[in-house]
């Protein structure tokens, strides 16, 4: 099986989902199923002002592309995309994208629920909250059901 | 050594890294956190509940039996929330 | 748990992801996941000229409406758009679209996969192929394995 | 009674729809394809497997030992490979 072409980038900047897709489809036609996730920024019932994502840089981004080598290891994927921001992040922007392309549908699935419960559990990022009404929110805990999403996919 | 701290672990111990020289009885990633738990407040603080706390080693994920030997970047974190 | 918008779509014109997309994410910010599922035709090694893509009128829309809304029922989902797309598709071209929008990720994922796979055993459309060497091929054999994936899903 | 057919079974049959008056002993689904089956060339090449052939009545699946009774439009095809 080939090596699927990777894209991982770790930024600041707010991206486009569509040329995401866009880039992945041009000029190929031996794709069959592409499955994208978005992790948005909720607001939490209007209380939000933004999530403020602190990440370890440098090791951001030797994780992630650890991730996504194992995942191009267990399905046969054409490309894989994931981009993770950081900083400020106001309600309704985009948090993470990962986009998983393959001939088949199931890998496509499988390989893009496996990066994202990786990426909760394994990527160095942290967010807290910033309050609509000024004050400085707490660090969003981590769940310990996101620990057990990941186990499920250890043979 | 280089130590880096993230999230409500930076923000307890009052920095975000440091170097510092270690004693030699200090061999493990969990004899490091032991021994930091000893150094002042912020460190109490950050470390009180030491089983919690993620470590990495140059940029790698690593469990509290881990060795030190040959690491030249140790971060201390929160467990993850990102994704 | 409030009942999803729904936008269901059998059409013969192409569509346009991106803006599927964002349509849905437009003044919201509620919504914590999107994962979306493209089906493009393959050039199956470059043999393939079009894939045929015969309906059943009214019935299509009936059953793909039974199935969005047996997803509803069974994830809380904000928004699920399914487009599927009947006559001649070449290779690169989407076939069909599946949008689930959540609050939390699993039901996003679970949702767009169980439609998925009874898209592909229960909504009534049939391929065929038509080559580049100008013959009509043959009409694609269903798979016993999708079978196998929507039953799944029973409990 | 109004029956339409889809892909390779309107292929063989040389029709996309046709209306038909059930003999009365026609009551199931099952008894309907045995039925068509004897009706000429086209069908027998349509429906030799019955089994694999797929029904709807009134635009919702059907299994063979359904009840044909109140039916208005019976739909027969392969199974489907949409998606």
């Amino acid at each position: 099986m080939t090596a699927p072409e990777l894209r991982v980038s770790i930024q600041s900047d707010d991206f486009d989902t569509a040329s995401e897709i866009a880039v992945l489809t041009q000029g190929r036609a031996d794709i069959g199923a592409i499955v994208t996730f978005s992790g948005i920024c909720r607001n939490e019932g209007g209380r939000l002002k933004a999530l403020e994502l602190e990440h370890y840089p440098g090791m951001a981004e030797t994780e992630i592309s650890r991730i996504a080598h194992q995942a191009a290891k267990r399905w046969p994927l054409t490309h894989l995309t994931i981009i993770h921001r950081y900083g400020m992040i106001r309600p309704g922007e985009n948090i993470v994208l990962v986009v998983a392309a393959s001939t088949h549908r199931e890998a496509a699935f499988d390989a893009a629920a496996f990066l994202m419960d990786f990426l909760k559990t394994r990527a160095p990022f942290w967010k807290r909250e910033h309050l609509k009404d000024g004050s400085e929110g707490d660090w969003v805990e981590a769940h310990e059901k996101d620990e057990t999403s990941a186990s499920r996919w250890s043979d | 050594m280089k130590l880096v701290y993230f999230a409500w672990v930076r923000e307890r111990i009052g920095k975000a890294e440091e170097e510092i020289a270690l004693p030699d009885n200090v061999g493990t990633v969990g004899e490091l956190l032991a021994w930091l738990k000893g150094r002042g407040d912020g460190y109490e603080a950050a470390l009180r509940h030491a089983d919690a706390i993620r470590v990495a080693i140059d940029h790698q994920h690593v469990e509290h039996r881990a060795s030190l030997a040959g690491a030249s970047e140790i971060a201390l974190f929160p467990p993850m929330t990102g994704g």
